[in-house]
């Protein structure tokens, strides 16, 4: 369930990719598809004691095994969300530069390009 | 940009002591709590970038020059860098945590952890002279459309 | 802990949704900061406050940053969507992915049992002073993280010493990505006054000829 | 392992270089230059350091699945050798031709990154690492894509970074479902843990497979993913529609393709992946051909012509015959020096002309003889004319399709589509000579001049590689370079 309803989440963001037509709604879109993954990445890792992987003062590592989550995926996941903050931050550049150049955030309206 | 009214300056003055001391707390704590040099990074970041919201760019500037910021942000880069490199050279291995750490019954310090905590402190410093750049870069350019490209970047 | 994530998660369809269909650029940025906000209060419920911090803090500066462009700028509301025809092939594929990533999903391990937790990634037998045998290096990393890196947050020991290398590649990400905007958003781009640009452009022949 | 001591130096020397060279003030061109001349130098120091050697290394000293594994072997050290080889090339031409353009700091910090996130990708051996290193790449290549500012590059960018970014996410959701299921991302555990994966998981193996060929593929531009590539390799400055076209679209589509398919989910002659592969390659071949016959844009040609030459090498590598393989690399080699060699001849007739239009060149051979000479050997070269290195490739390439008999009859067909493609590319390639250089020179061009010498050297180089590169299937050379690399894939 809880899987199903995060690539749900991935699939609304990659659907707004595809269909939007303003610059910023596709950059909108695509840091919905970066929550969906940093979630499933994280959601992966979830055990059952559902205690946050740090030792406190005085714990063996056996009871920390037992009642700790995955550490591993979150380490992924602060990776993944700094790298989607950087394509975020230079998606943004170059929409306020065709800002500049068009006038417009409307693709349909940019179309130097022949397809 | 002449910044905001004196109260809010005021309080942004008062506010952003508090924000770097929470921002360093982080980095320091980073391997003992959550945190770490990211999140303190983008917390000391968002210390100055208060200061450029309330005071306006202008005297923001004379307090952190961006050409600072954006040596400061190549240099904490670097010394992640020479981080791992020292790995190499010291221990034979790229990365390799060469610094005394784990000691036995120590492992609440803050220095148990070889390089860690140095580490922390490199991608802090990276990151928030990132941010500072960033935020100043966009917040700077002020674009009309198809008309004159008005940024404060030079080349 | 499902109930709970399933709520959130519900909400956190309804903001992309919306974040996705409101014709106001500013509302959308704003219901994207709810699903930020939501998603960071689920890596809190799910044990991952090292995650949650960055994430609520990344996204007041997506925020930002977004707002920033939307901000005074001559059009807010968007026009609606690209041409049809191309739409209804893209829903058909994104269909077809939604049917097929959903019957993967359904191989996963349940919830509280992936990853590290699935029965075949418990290691296989641990003899007293024996070497550690990660089925799923997770397991030495929690077991023996403290001790052999000095900290107790084995996030952070993953990050800067099990795997510090990915934390390089992570730090210059962002170096690559902010001096990409620098480069973007500089005055002048071209030292010579502007070459003529071949491609798409009729209105240039051949002008400047002994550009040198 | 002690003799491997230096490879991570062939990521920390293009960062080092990175991170150092926008410190260097903007009045010193000659320093920027220099420090980006002994940066790509002691790539390639490092590199020849590493001929021969191959194996694992544990960085930060945890052994495999708990640290990360970085991995040399043929197949890596010949891709190292083919970034280094062209990216210095490319580099000695950039120090001139980047005189048009602002910011040379920050081009050649965005260019050694995208070095570094090249060789990231190609020594790694850990699915995770693999990512950050792709995404390093990526994103430096969107920028530099976008680097003039001028519009259609900032559209070109930035449809280029939408696809980059599905195409990356589709990697990390295959990696997440892989995590979830089998609890690491070392490339080599994952492969025995997907190798005597139970029936219940073959769904989730099989889309995760999916997602990663639909990612990669994308990233390689095989021809229904393609749509970005004429796009962004023609509007980027000529150094960096070089680098795209000659390494990052190989380094980062198609050998990272490759290595998985091969070594983690174990593709064999004849399985329907392999067979999906060559349908692709040879789509590609069609298509980029006769598309890039219609272009007068010269740049564009190009680009349209790289779509149709990764088909050759997917199409070879994709039988996944010993000889394919071995073809397919051969032919990956060619490309990238030749490619590269063509996008930095239209460079400089742009630079020296102001135009990238075929039909309004003309004669420019008389002008400008080194660059007219240079482009008709990586012509002939990329047409597969016989003495030059594209000749051999192909014909390999041809002829390991017809002896490939695990595929069954359908080999013929792509051997023909290969034949026919050869056909079609000698084609646009006499266009672009015949319009381009030969012909009668036009009275507008009487002025022009030839690119000044840093830029002429780097062709000639590149030039001479182009011929010196058929020496590479001679025995005893083969067995120094191709054959190793040939043997990762298939014994």
């Amino acid at each position: 369930m809880v899987y199903c309803l995060i690539i749900l989440l991935f699939a609304v963001g990659l659907y707004g990719v595809v269909s939007q037509r303003n610059v910023i709604k596709v950059v909108i879109s695509l840091v919905i598809m970066e929550h969906a993954l940093n979630l499933l990445l994280v959601v992966l890792g979830y055990g059952k004691g559902g205690a946050a992987p740090i030792r406190v003062p005085g714990e063996s590592p056996a009871a920390l095994a037992s009642r700790a989550v995955d550490p591993f995926p979150q380490a992924m996941v602060l990776t993944a969300i700094v790298i989607g903050l950087g394509v975020t931050v230079l998606m943004v550049a170059i929409a306020l530069r065709l800002y500049q150049r068009y006038g417009t955030y409307d693709i349909a309206e940019m179309r130097r390009l022949r397809g | 940009m002449n910044g905001m009214s004196t109260v809010v300056k005021t309080v942004a003055r008062w506010v952003i002591g508090f924000i770097l001391l929470v921002g360093l707390w982080l980095v320091a704590y980073g391997h003992l709590s959550p945190g770490g040099g990211f999140p303190g990074g983008v917390v000391i970041a968002s210390g100055f970038i208060l200061l450029v919201l309330a005071h306006g760019g202008r005297s923001a500037d004379r307090v952190f020059p961006r050409p600072v910021a954006r040596v400061l942000d190549s240099v904490g880069a670097l010394s992640f860098l020479f981080l791992a490199l020292l790995g190499l050279w010291v221990g034979g291995e790229f990365f390799r945590n060469t610094i005394q750490k784990g000691s036995p019954g120590r492992l609440h310090e803050v220095f148990n952890a070889g390089i860690i905590p140095f580490a922390n402190l490199a991608i802090a410093v990276k990151v928030s002279m990132s941010f500072v750049v960033a935020f100043g870069v966009i917040a700077a350019c002020r674009l009309r459309a198809g008309g004159a490209f008005e940024s404060e970047e030079e080349d | 802990m499902t109930d709970f994530l399933t709520v959130l998660l519900i909400f956190m369809l309804v903001s992309a949704v919306a974040a996705i269909h409101m014709r106001s650029l500013l509302s959308a940025v704003i219901a994207l900061g709810a699903l930020g906000f939501a998603s960071a209060l689920s890596f809190l419920a799910l044990g991952a406050p090292d995650v949650a911090i960055p994430q609520v803090l990344v996204d007041v500066v997506t925020l930002v940053i977004l707002i920033r462009a939307t901000l005074g700028r001559d059009v807010k509301t968007t026009s609606g969507l690209r041409d049809t025809s191309g739409i209804a092939l893209s829903v058909a594929l994104l269909i077809l992915f939604g049917i097929f990533a959903i019957q993967a999903a359904r191989h996963l391990p349940p919830l509280g049992h992936a990853g590290m937790h699935a029965e075949a990634n418990k290691p296989v037998s641990l003899p007293p002073g024996a070497d550690f045998d990660p089925a799923a290096p997770s397991h030495f990393y929690i077991e023996k993280g403290p001790e052999v890196t000095g900290s107790a947050n084995t996030v952070t020991a993953v990050l800067l010493d099990f795997r510090g290398y990915d934390t390089l590649g992570e730090a210059t990400v962002l170096f690559t990505a902010l001096v990409g905007a620098v480069v973007l958003l500089r005055k002048r781009s071209r030292s010579v006054p502007s070459l003529p640009s071949g491609a798409g452009a009729p209105s240039s022949p051949g002008e400047g000829g002994a550009a040198s | 392992m002690a003799d491997l001591n230096l490879l991570p130096l062939a990521v920390a020397i293009p960062l080092a270089a990175a991170f150092l060279v926008p410190l260097v003030p903007k009045k010193s061109r000659a320093l920027a230059n220099a420090i980006a001349l002994l940066a790509s130098v002691g790539l390639a120091a490092v590199v020849l350091y590493l001929l021969g050697r191959s194996g694992s290394y544990a960085v930060g000293g945890w052994k495999a699945p708990v640290g990360i594994e970085l991995r040399l072997d043929g197949l890596s050290w010949l891709m190292l050798a083919v970034v280094a080889g062209v990216s210095l090339c490319i580099v000695l031409y950039a120090t001139r031709y980047m005189d048009h353009y602002t910011a040379r700091g920050k081009f050649y910090a965005l260019f050694f990154l995208m070095i570094a996130g090249m060789c990231g990708v190609v020594i790694t051996g850990d699915l995770f690492n693999m990512y950050v290193f792709l995404e390093i790449a990526a994103i430096a290549s969107y920028a530099l894509v976008a680097f003039g500012c001028e519009a259609e590059e900032l559209e070109a960018s930035f449809k280029y970074a939408v696809l980059g970014s599905i195409a990356s996410s589709f990697v990390l959701l295959a990696l997440a479902l892989l995590y979830g299921r089998f609890g690491t991302v070392n490339l080599t555990q994952l492969a025995g843990k997907i190798g005597s994966a139970s029936e219940g998981a073959k769904p989730l193996i099989t889309f995760a497979k999916v997602l990663l060929f639909v990612g990669f593929g994308l990233k390689a531009a095989l021809v229904p993913f393609h749509a970005w590539l004429p796009d962004a390799h023609p509007s980027a400055p000529a150094p960096v529609s070089a680098m795209l076209s000659g390494l990052l679209i190989k380094t980062i589509g198609v050998y990272a393709l490759v290595r998985l398919a091969f070594t983690v989910f174990g593709l064999t002659a004849g399985d329907k992946v392999s067979v999906a592969l060559m349908t692709l390659a040879a789509l590609s071949i069609l298509a980029g051909n006769v598309l890039a016959l219609a272009q007068w844009d010269f740049k564009r040609l190009l680009a349209y012509s790289s779509i149709a030459q990764i088909g050759y090498v997917v199409l070879g590598i994709g039988l996944a015959t010993p000889l394919g393989v071995a073809a397919g690399l051969f032919h990956l080699v060619n490309h990238s020096v030749f490619k590269s060699l063509l996008f930095l001849n239209a460079g400089a007739v742009e630079q020296a002309t102001g135009t990238r239009r075929l039909d309004e060149m003309g004669g420019l051979r008389e002008r400008m003889p080194v660059t007219g000479a240079t482009s008709m050997v990586a012509s002939m070269s990329i047409a597969g004319v016989p003495p030059f290195s594209g000749f051999f490739s192909k014909l390999l390439v041809i002829v390991a399709c017809v002896q490939a008999t695990s595929v069954g009859p359908i080999r013929y067909v792509f051997a023909l589509v290969a034949v026919v493609g050869s056909v079609i590319t000698l084609a646009y390639l006499l266009k672009v000579q015949r319009h381009g250089f030969f012909g009668k020179l036009r009275d507008k061009w009487r002025d022009v001049r030839e690119a000044p010498f840093m830029m002429s050297s780097a062709m000639v180089l590149l030039a001479v590689a182009c011929l010196a590169l058929s020496l590479l299937w001679l025995p005893g050379v083969r067995e120094l370079i191709l054959d190793p690399a040939r043997k990762v894939l298939v014994p």
